[in-house]
């Protein structure tokens, strides 16, 4: 395999020639910068205009969350493959989806990415490599193994990647397809956001204290790394070097990044008046804001300005658009042929 | 009587089988957190200690695994998952070990465990979060399959499942949660293996079971002004079936219609109908039917939503087709909110 | 034409759907061990390379994960378990994801996966090591699942499987591996959801699946000496159901009797019966019945297992009663090796 | 908790005046020597008359494996309770279950210690605390962890503990499972028979290269301890050990010992014909025979003599005795009250 990979450079020439990041280190960081102001603002639009009960399906917000998703997806060509959760809003726009068809697909409209059959938990957009993601904790994780799989066999030059919450490490198949992945030496990226909650359950109720879950990963023999999930440029960093020794046949990667949710697990509020969490905690974790100072830079003005028009255009585009028709519904469930 | 909520009677029920009995214990994801399960666990962790009222890691096998090994040792575990979907993790646990473990022992070991099964429904929760899958429960041998309707019907079967020795599937849908009945302050059990007659009648028997059941009582209603009288069974549990009280329907009205939450195709409708049809073929006036979902996941789309589910119109309208009658719309059985939410007190997400 | 075993027949078209295209991989606990499933999978390593045929861990249900994600990625791939019971882990992946993928997706994204799952039977396998769950997997929308019974259809039904782009459930019966049949050397395919028609006859509708096919045809012999004509259906495929075959054959006869492999309550065979009471009632001269095993587990000990399934004895009887005839005992319909194994040529353990 | 447990002394104590074995420890090893000739026996005897076909179900010996099964039973009370997989043979007997109810059972008699209703698989003897043994890799672990909950919350000074094979170290279950008897810190041992194999595949196509089994565990936040399986009194010593982390609070426990079967997977056979594993590797196991200098010692010679007399009054037993009754499996599987 590894005489059919290109080495690194090559991978971060083409990278570059993509136009996905900019030449220079800054002009990168500028880069990913505006991704992650893309999904901040898509988001709190969401949070914005889901009480008007047009988005009707659960929804779960990566505010607070971006600097993962456009870290690691700021390293993958569009032929790497991507796969997510339910809180896939991040990891979609970061890896290029279309964002109309991600809002329409909220809003249950046969525009939308999944034809309005799957909903804010059930995104896709294969023509940019983000193969889907699904609202079953941890039951994407073997799936990417498996893409991997198939991308090694067919001497593919490209990885495998899926993102995952810290309570998919406590699904038995996390484990399980770690093993595989690691056995049959397959390029895939297991990247773990551990944000310290499943829903409303904090880690001490779910996982041994002191437990470090990149170090469990690493004892299963998988090479293993750790870092700030609230810096994009270190998240950056620790994916190029997984990625790079993916390419050195090191086989596959682990990475895990500490970060923290905003608002609710599910749903467009804030949720720390229900006690499960500090308000003191969260406003910690706010301090660390991934978007500190890019936010109210002057340098982005002008970004935001048309990001904000897109995000309208987008919930218009949305909002216009018709529902899937039923007999649409019965073709694709197959009950039609 | 006192009136309370459907989550408010399970609540109840818990509570009463934890004090009466320190064997029972519960256990389930946000179990002890805020939102308490849609309010049923609410306030039995202070209660009764983090020992026996506890959250869990996102490992539903070796939960239910873990359930099943303190049901050995003496205790009476109650799980819940918030969507029975998630629960298809476990059927290892479940039709391997619970469903089996006093069986291959050769008896004399049996396993207490009550596992709560909430059923999503509309708000786009979609194909991997509101799927209906009694039947599949109710075809393992070893297993008992309840679906209380009424907030009376949830707290007597969970206590009665509770306190059952056999492996108990407690099926909960998420509609329900939110409706009140009448509901003694006391404890009482009702048999699993016993279905009600909600409303007698004589010109057909409606089998309905869970949500549905809301749904074919205002149907029934609008029929007996079209001069059908329907006798109303709420199955409430599919496995054991009550064989006693339904054939005595079918064989007093002559006519089936039995209505599932599920997608028809091998569903509880399937074992009920062809039960009938072979045991008191004869007694049938018109072929049996059923009302179910057609063979398709359930789709997430607020546009699709409100053709796929069955309602009060559609039993209404499928009653007046066995009889031969044309249909016709019935202004009576619009509902007053959105398709895809029990009330209008219901803002989402979940 | 030549004749090869029903687990020769299952390599062939493994074997052949690999050579057709380089898209088709194949594993599974021992797929490539000396035994190779059964002799299933005999060779194929050595042609094919450790790439496209490998070994497994336990791990169930990852590798059904990792069986869709290779197939998401252009791959056909084909796994194997020793016992349908093990799968009972990967229903996760099975139901929410393989059943799911490509409606939740709004189509265009296909996962061509089939499984093959092998039905355990007799020599005290037990409660878990015997189950038959077609049931289960017919009551999901999105999946495909196929039961043949000739080494014929095995070959033909195998590579269509691996062909169709849709998920299927391949259920191969322990007993049928040694059977004989005519197969040609050539690629051919069967349709999935086509049953086959194994003996016309006019009095009767036998509706038969998997091994019991086996036995039926030998009652059906001697019920042709009792001057009743049977017509015998292999299924072949629970989903979809061939209904134009099956009820065609009944408003022919006029009566039905459903054999099935499974416990009977929540069978195939429910749905059998309530399609055909529900849609051609009139139809029928006499009650549809089944003949199914009782709603228990699979018990272990040879004491019990001969009562417990059903054989030609129990066709050729209960075929006797429908048509209200005195029972009689049939020395040509008793097996000449004990009951619990396929031949005598069997010496255990599996 | 800890306050409620007697010290391991105590409870060595009461062990010894249970006579299981006897003060020296010369003399301990010397009855746990016999045990394992107990069980090597047996399992002869059942792989001698398998082919009489009167044993009608999958039967897997244990011959080989002995000294785990004595070795670690050995420090375990009547109350103390064990569950175990497909091959529990030797862990029903090292428990202390009754010889004629387990050969009945393989013979499928209604005497046997299931009624017939489970096989060789399914083993059972509640009276001395042998709490079950099941069919599926790897579905007994969280059952176990499941009984130390419940010996914990009802305050029992007992411990759980559970056999299983390297093979159910695949299954997701068995991370899941120890990641909340450490969460619940639940006294419970569990305990890996590696003997390389899962049915005829090696390690190599399982696990990865240079995996340690009792590594991955430790790092998963337990106590993980490794030892040569093939010897006894390792075996009792490091499960003493472990049992005495437990009384001292220490949390759950995991054992991992090296072992080889010597016969075929399933069946009473050699199969070292069939080419998965070298003759070679065979003999150099077969060398370290965990009843080396034991089997000819004279000392043993009259314990052997008594030994096969009660084996053959089993299979006599076994073979004497009634099938169950149809009726009596329709009131086992609940059809008739
Ligand atoms: C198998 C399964 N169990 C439970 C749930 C309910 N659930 C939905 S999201 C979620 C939280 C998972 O936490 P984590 O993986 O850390 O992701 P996060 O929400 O924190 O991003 C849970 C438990 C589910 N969807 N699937
Ligand atoms: C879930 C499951 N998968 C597969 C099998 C088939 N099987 C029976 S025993 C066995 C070997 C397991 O290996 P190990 O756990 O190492 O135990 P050993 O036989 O070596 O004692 C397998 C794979 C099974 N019984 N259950
Ligand atoms: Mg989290
Ligand atoms: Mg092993």
């Amino acid at each position: 395999m590894a005489k059919l990979r290109k080495g690194v450079f090559g991978r971060l020439n083409s990278f570059i020639n993509n136009h996905i990041i900019i030449k220079s280190k800054n002009m990168s960081l500028f880069e990913m910068q505006k991704r992650m102001l893309k999904i901040r603002f898509v988001e709190e639009s969401i949070a914005e205009r889901y009480s008007e009960g047009k988005m009707r399906c659960p929804t779960h917000l990566s505010i607070g969350q971006e600097a993962i998703a456009v870290g690691v997806c700021a390293n993958l060509n569009k032929d790497d493959l991507v796969l997510s959760t339910h809180r896939a809003h991040a990891h979609y726009l970061a890896k290029g989806g279309d964002l109309k068809k991600m809002i329409a697909e909220i809003y249950g409209k046969v525009t939308g990415c999944s034809k309005g059959m799957g909903g804010s938990m059930h995104l896709i957009d294969k023509s940019v490599g983000f193969m889907g993601s699904t609202a079953i904790v941890g039951n994407t994780i073997p799936v990417a193994v498996g893409m991997a799989k198939g991308l090694k066999l067919r001497n593919k030059d490209a990885i495998s990647c899926v993102f995952f919450g810290d309570g998919a490490t406590e699904e038995g198949v996390f484990f399980e397809s770690l093993n595989f992945a690691i056995i049959q030496n397959l390029p895939v990226i297991f990247v773990c956001e551990n944000n310290l909650y499943s829903v409303y359950s904090g880690l001490e109720v779910r996982q041994p204290k002191g437990r470090k879950i990149y170090e469990m990963a690493r004892s299963m023999g998988i090479e293993a790394n750790h870092g700030n999930g609230n810096d994009v440029v270190e998240v950056y960093e620790k994916m190029l070097k997984a990625k790079d020794n993916i390419s050195k046949d090191k086989g596959p990667q682990f990475l895990e990044f500490d970060t923290y949710r905003w608002r609710e697990h599910c749903g467009p509020n804030y949720d720390n008046d229900l006690g499960y969490r500090d308000e003191s905690e969260f406003l910690k974790w706010r301090e660390k804001d991934p978007l500190k100072n890019v936010l109210d830079s002057s340098e982005f003005k002008s970004y935001i300005d048309s990001l904000k028009d897109d995000i309208c255009e987008a919930h218009l585009f949305a909002e216009n658009s018709k529902y899937p028709e039923y007999e649409e519904f019965l073709e694709i469930s197959g009950i039609k042929k | 009587m006192r009136k309370i909520s459907f989550a408010q009677a399970v609540n109840e029920a818990i509570d009463m089988a934890m004090s009466i009995s320190d064997e029972v214990i519960t256990f389930g994801l946000g179990v002890p957190d805020p939102k308490g399960v849609f309010s049923t666990t609410l306030g039995l962790q202070d209660k009764y200690g983090n020992e026996r009222v506890f959250d869990m890691p996102t490992s539903e096998n070796a939960m239910t695994g873990i359930g099943i090994g303190s049901s050995i040792v003496g205790l009476r575990p109650i799980m819940v998952h918030q969507r029975v979907d998630f629960f298809l993790l476990a059927l290892d646990q479940l039709i391997n070990n619970a469903a089996k473990w006093n069986f291959m022992f050769g008896g004399d070991n049996n396993i207490p465990i009550t596992i709560r099964l909430i059923v999503g429904h509309g708000w786009g929760q979609g194909p991997t979060h509101s799927q209906n899958l009694q039947s599949i429960f109710s075809h393992i041998p070893g297993l008992k399959v309840v679906m209380p309707t009424t907030a009376y019907d949830a707290k007597g079967l969970l206590l009665e499942s509770i306190f059952c020795d056999d492996p108990v599937l407690f099926l909960e849908h998420r509609w329900l949660h939110g409706t009140e009945g009448e509901v003694p302050e006391k404890d009482y059990r009702i048999a699993i293996g016993s279905s009600k007659v909600i409303k007698p009648g004589k010109d057909i028997t409606l089998v309905s079971l869970s949500y549905m059941t809301i749904e074919a009582m205002r149907a029934v209603e609008e029929l007996e002004k079209e001069d059908i009288s329907c006798e109303l069974i709420d199955l409430r549990s599919s496995s054991p079936l009550d064989w006693v009280t339904i054939s005595k329907s079918i064989k007093k009205t002559g006519r089936l219609l039995v209505i599932d939450t599920a997608n028809e195709s091998f569903s509880i409708s399937s074992e009920i109908i062809a039960k009938a049809s072979m045991e008191i073929f004869t007694s049938f006036k018109s072929p049996p039917q059923r009302l179910a979902l057609i063979d398709a996941p359930s789709p997430t789309s607020f546009g699709l939503t409100s053709t796929y589910y069955n309602g009060a119109e559609e039993v209404f309208a499928k009653v007046l087709e066995i009889f031969d009658q044309p249909s016709k719309p019935n202004d009576n059985l619009k509902s007053d909110h959105s398709h895809d939410i029990p009330g209008d007190w219901f803002k989402g997400p979940f």
